[in-house]
């Protein structure tokens, strides 16, 4: 469905467009833009089913259960996942890696984004992301060579379609729709998927990627883990929005919320953006509610933001236990399973701690080697002059 | 909106962008020399490397149906269609960051800030992604991406119209800086910028768009073809013995004058035209003020803490036991730029750098 | 109204503003920030009222009719806005001023923007919001420093509470946000107007000063005069979103679209949104449809993108003609009357044309002078050196 | 995010912190001397400066409950309340505009970038407005505000943690640039800065937020009532006579620590901390020049069109017949900050500053 406006005419182009939308979905556009009422959920807390009718879903925002083998591999991931999540941490403990800002208690957003995708389709990552950047299929140990301060990035992006982890918030959204952008001028399918968190919708870029993405009406998704904090800053200190999903609306595009910590909801709800961004929907905002249950990075202290029994409250959602409840009561999990999971989230932590055991050796001369695809005359004096210093350097040992 | 003031002693701009309008219509195609804008020069430049390259794309805001404020992109819509030629919505962020996306994606964007002041909105996708993604994915990613930014004054525009916005650009490690001073580099500059690999942060004297000049584009393409690079090279714009006058962009034609004025006094100025800021050409800059034992750096820009004062340091590191005299600048002030009736008192003068010539301790 | 979200519990906060909007306005909360249906227009291009049904507003968007003696009081405002308009474009045709960026077309939202407000109140115009200005209060003359060219600004912000005429796109909208966040710190009832143009709210620093105005809780007016164009650039270039003022939504203010050549509805609807605003609303956005009926100032040729037939189209729109016959029509505006705001008109034009006439002597060191508040040696230096210049100059005279 | 690695030597951040958090807590109300960290005295600065004025706002991302990442305002929202401290949404630009907002209308924001590299966001801001509104107005609307920024490396913080931003601002007409080197500065200034009716980028070198010194917050506190100020004077950090060593900031233990490293070689080296780089102090640094002959600029920013470059270019111009050598700097290389691991060799040394003095043309 094509959601276009035609401003010279105000009145009639909300009409023809709530035409469209009332062809396809029976509803009014501003209907099809706005968010459901209610948060799409699917499984309780409980890992118990939610009868249809409490899933969130109306008409125009109805969401097919995803196919049991994708929620395998889905739970898979999920327990891959959290168990990288727990390495690192471990890792910075030991003071073999130096920083990491873990997505404990968002595995299942991270893995949903990443499954969703097709192979050449991208995802636009956020420092926080790493785990979706390994489930996308990118080394493990490559992702971290940043967090462990050997290179700004370790992974080659154009190996599995991954943007570099970003930190300056939202400014990779904006790289997402030019990837897009770029792709639908050669008359590519690519969809891309374009991260960010609750406290990035309040930057600039948020509001340029998301009106470019729409002007040219690009499959991009943005996915906003609204994890309800930006470092120590609450969500109600970033927004006084109905939800984050609304802001969809001004950009004449579709929004939606879904339980940030329901794989089975996630995957349905971005399963099927993926599909209707493929079709030629152009881009839709989906905002996950989620919860960061680790301080933000290993430098941050939590306690001097937020009292412990929100913490608490949220680890009763865990999308871990979640899931796992839910598959075995659906008879897909048995132990045999359960068992082959985790030696595979084994086999990874070994990886991480193997990769992030060795040292690599630094070479100071790459200061200058990369900066330029053709290098200066002052660079390579440069270069030359830190060469000098490094024989000097041996010599005098 | 420009301003244009008899005070300033500018040609009125209206009627300039009109003729640069007329100018850029015609088709420059005779292969002998001909009398062309730089206006006209850098439109070509375009179509020529898009007829070569079809990831070549221009955007940015008016530069479709309008062909730009300036008309620099004029007809490129109409010849290569609204996919490869086309508005953006009004973001300067949106268009840098959108560029950085489209030439991760394979695409060589060629964007247009509309005035030097309105690159600022785009500054930290400048400054954190486009000079700095090739050295952060250790060269898988390339940033094949020019940034036109029409610069500096002289054309009586409004406040926030006529920054010199270089020096920010060449302090930023990983961008390159280029910008032209006559119409044949307008069309050479350009077109190694767009096939340039790296991103080139195009700095175009916007009172220069209308100087025009007899270039032969037929040669201009030869030279294109056979690879001819003016990256890091500064030209000898006048040669001369006494003392040299290092300049770039809108300064160039002011450093002829007063070299042209000196020699009827009995100094003979060199004049060099830098052309490329980053990389710098210190070979040819250091080997005239070897000769000449004297300099004189001329710069729209404020002065403090800009490429001007760069040039100083480097050359009197690189050149010191030749210089009979300090190394002096001739600058725009350390102030706003001024409303159209003062500019003519902050903008290098020919007076202004003959001054600065007769201060170089011509009796030591 | 408050309208409040907190974001900890989505579900429920919806609920809670929905509570609250349809105990005042008997609607939900999407309803009160979603803009009305239809634009609000009161009276038709002919001059004839509307009837109340077809006036566009809906239930929580009603409007009052503005009383008889503001109406008058506009509509010569309005008058003296078009004779303005047009002298100044002829000074610029004779030289005599270097740019002007016509609201010819415009003059009502330019009138109804700065007679909403009270004496306290501020107005945040862009370049081509001179007409607000003057209506405002400031000297006309010193209105057109600026596009005389003699300084950037002309007028003193504090004397009447106005911002600088803003050339950088939506950075006066933050301005807008400060003043009204600081009389907001210190108890007072400021109310501030925020102007900026269609093609303006792409730019990040729109989202930003939305955001923070709504955030913060602010009485803010944003006021986007949606003209179609920006330069060269038509709105379906700049947003697909059903309206501008839909835009509110996203950050959980109300929008309202009115029609930007319909006087009386602008003056009902800002009146309401400033009475709003000044009992706690927070901000509200709004979004007046009219067109800009020269080019975007004389430098620009608007022939070479868009059609002699559209222009026409909205001449037949005129707002001056338009209010001109409904106040005959309804027996407020006789020839007598008709005439003394024809003379006040002139003699506005008058004072531009004699101001103008004549020629200020700059004064060069004024360069210097206004950098700091407190100067440094640096300036004081190349001061001497300019006029240690000038002195040479004169005596070689 | 800030990385730690023993390669580059440096301290644990996230000990770090919580250091300066906990001695931030510490009340520092003694009036003889004691030990404080440049962290404190900030914080105390900014605590003087809202009793004094009720004025004096101060808000950014996480200043309120946290404190600021470095909890460099930690106490200041418990103390002052919501309404004088407080967060903002996630947006610099927005930050910084509606203080300009606020300053129009009485106030005296105090505000915080979380780092150097996230100012970009506002920079347009910051060049159009804050820099230009007291000039175009003649005057009318004063900014008194103060922008701090965290800046420079030394912490082992990953890619946009550690730029060093302040020729930018140095170069933009209309700002003033103030950075400390010393916990009794680091008061001094902020004070003064609060203080100024003109806008103040206050330039906070990161690794030195830990430094410790033996200050007299009470003396310092009588002598910024007595009005004594340090804008626009350059402090002469250690004595000496055969080569001057200009230095500012994160640069100015380096450049002590080679000075003293010089002086067991029997070399003697004055140390200028700069101080403020604009209003710059022109005397005391050619004063110095002057009498040594000879001197080395030392700045952790990329040298390219730089404070440091501009420092050279003036003193070559006020001080030229005193040279015996050239002027040569000690700078960041021209390439974008390195990850943690590297950026050991990315900075200024004490090796590599001597090895600039050896170059001093100690022959000739
Ligand atoms: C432009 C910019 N400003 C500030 C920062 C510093 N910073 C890093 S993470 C962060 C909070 C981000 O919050 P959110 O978007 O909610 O993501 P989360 O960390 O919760 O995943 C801040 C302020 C930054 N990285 N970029
Ligand atoms: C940040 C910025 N970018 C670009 C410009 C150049 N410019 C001046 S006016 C204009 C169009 C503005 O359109 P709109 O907001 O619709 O206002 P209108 O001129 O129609 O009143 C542009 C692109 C600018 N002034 N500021
Ligand atoms: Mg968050
Ligand atoms: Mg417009």
């Amino acid at each position: 469905m094509t959601i276009h406006a035609d401003h010279s005419a105000p009145e009639t182009a909300v009409e023809d467009q709530a035409a469209d939308v009332r062809t396809k979905f029976g509803i009014s556009v501003e209907d099809y833009m706005l968010p459901a009422r209610h948060q799409i959920q699917m499984v309780n807390p409980d890992g118990t089913l939610r009868p249809h009718d409490e899933q969130g879903t109306e008409p125009g925002h109805e969401y097919p259960t995803p196919s049991d083998a994708e929620l395998m591999a889905a739970y898979e991931q999920l327990v891959v996942g959290r168990r990288v999540n727990d390495q690192n941490s471990a890792l910075v403990r030991q003071g073999r890696m130096a920083v990491y800002p873990s997505s404990h208690g968002q595995e299942a957003c991270q893995v949903a984004a990443a499954m969703c995708l097709s192979e050449g389709d991208w995802l636009f990552p956020t420092y926080r992301d790493a785990v979706a950047v390994m489930t996308r299929g990118v080394d493990p140990v490559e992702v971290m060579t940043i967090f462990r301060g050997d290179w700004h990035g370790g992974y080659d992006p154009k190996e599995h379609n991954v943007g570099i982890q970003c930190t300056p918030l939202t400014t990779q959204l904006l790289h997402a729709v030019g990837v897009a952008h770029a792709a639908k001028l050669r008359g590519e399918n690519t969809v891309v998927m374009a991260m960010c968190g609750d406290g990035a919708t309040s930057e600039g870029d948020f509001h340029e990627a998301l009106n470019f993405a729409a002007v040219f009406h690009l499959p991009v998704i943005f996915f906003v883990q609204n994890n309800k904090y930006a470092i120590s800053v609450p969500l109600s200190h970033q927004s006084v929005a109905p939800s984050l999903a609304h802001k969809a609306v001004g950009y004449g595009m579709a929004g939606e919320r879904v339980d940030g910590n329901d794989l089975v909801a996630l995957l349905a709800v971005m399963d099927r953006a993926v599909k209707l961004a493929r079709e030629g929907s152009g881009p839709l905002l989906i905002e996950a509610h989620t919860y960061r249950m680790q301080a933000h990075t290993n430098a941050d202290d939590a306690t001097r933001y937020r009292p412990d029994s929100e913490v608490a409250e949220w680890q009763a959602k865990d999308p871990l236990t979640r899931m796992k409840s839910y598959l075995a009561d659906k008879g897909l999990l048995d132990d045999a399973a359960s068992n082959r999971i985790a030696e595979h989230a084994e086999a990874v932590a070994t990886q991480l701690r193997e990769g992030l055991g060795e040292e690599v050796p630094v070479q100071p001369l790459d200061l200058f080697k990369y900066v330029f695809a053709k290098p200066t005359p002052q660079l390579k004096e440069q270069s030359d002059m830190l060469a000098g210093e490094l024989a000097r350097e041996e010599s005098a040992k | 909106m420009t301003v244009t003031t008899t005070a300033a002693g500018t040609a009125n701009v209206s009627a300039a962008t009109a003729n640069a309008a007329a100018s850029a219509a015609a088709t420059a195609e005779a292969t002998g020399p001909q009398s062309l804008t730089m206006a006209k020069a850098l439109n070509t430049a375009m179509a020529d490397a898009m007829r070569a390259d079809s990831s070549v794309l221009v955007f940015g805001e008016d530069v479709g149906m309008l062909g730009g404020v300036f008309r620099i992109t004029d007809g490129l819509m109409a010849e290569f269609g609204e996919q490869r030629c086309f508005d953006t919505p009004l973001a300067e962020s949106g268009i840098v960051g959108m560029a950085v996306g489209m030439a991760i994606n394979g695409m060589r964007p060629v964007i247009e800030m509309q005035f030097d002041a309105f690159a600022y909105p785009a500054f930290e996708q400048i400054v954190s992604h486009v000079a700095k993604m090739h050295n952060r994915t250790k060269g898988k990613l390339k940033m094949p991406m020019v940034i036109r930014v029409p610069y500096a004054g002289g054309i009586g525009g409004v406040e926030h119209h006529c920054d010199s916005s270089e020096s920010y650009y060449a302090h930023t490690a990983g961008l390159k800086v280029y910008t032209p001073a006559t119409v044949a580099d307008g069309y050479r500059m350009l077109r190694e910028a767009i096939d340039s690999d790296d991103p080139v942060m195009f700095m175009e004297p916007k009172k220069l768009y209308w100087s025009k000049d007899q270039v032969d584009l037929g040669a201009l393409r030869a030279e294109h073809d056979a690879g001819t690079s003016t990256e890091g090279r500064a030209a000898v714009a006048r040669p001369g013995t006494d003392a040299t006058l290092i300049a770039y962009g809108p300064s160039v034609p002011t450093a002829l004058a007063a070299a042209a004025a000196a020699a009827e006094e009995g100094r003979s100025l060199e004049v060099i035209d830098v052309r490329t800021l980053v990389p710098f050409d210190d070979e040819t800059v250091c080997a005239s003020v070897r000769k000449t034992g004297r300099a004189v750096v001329i710069a729209e820009a404020h002065g403090f803490a800009s490429v001007s004062s760069e040039i100083v340091a480097r050359v009197q590191e690189r050149a010191f036991h030749y210089l009979a005299a300090p190394i002096l600048r001739v600058t725009g002030f350390d102030v706003p730029f001024p409303s159209p009736k003062l500019e003519h008192y902050y903008l290098p003068s020919v007076d202004r750098i003959l001054d600065a010539v007769d201060d170089l301790q011509w009796e030591d």
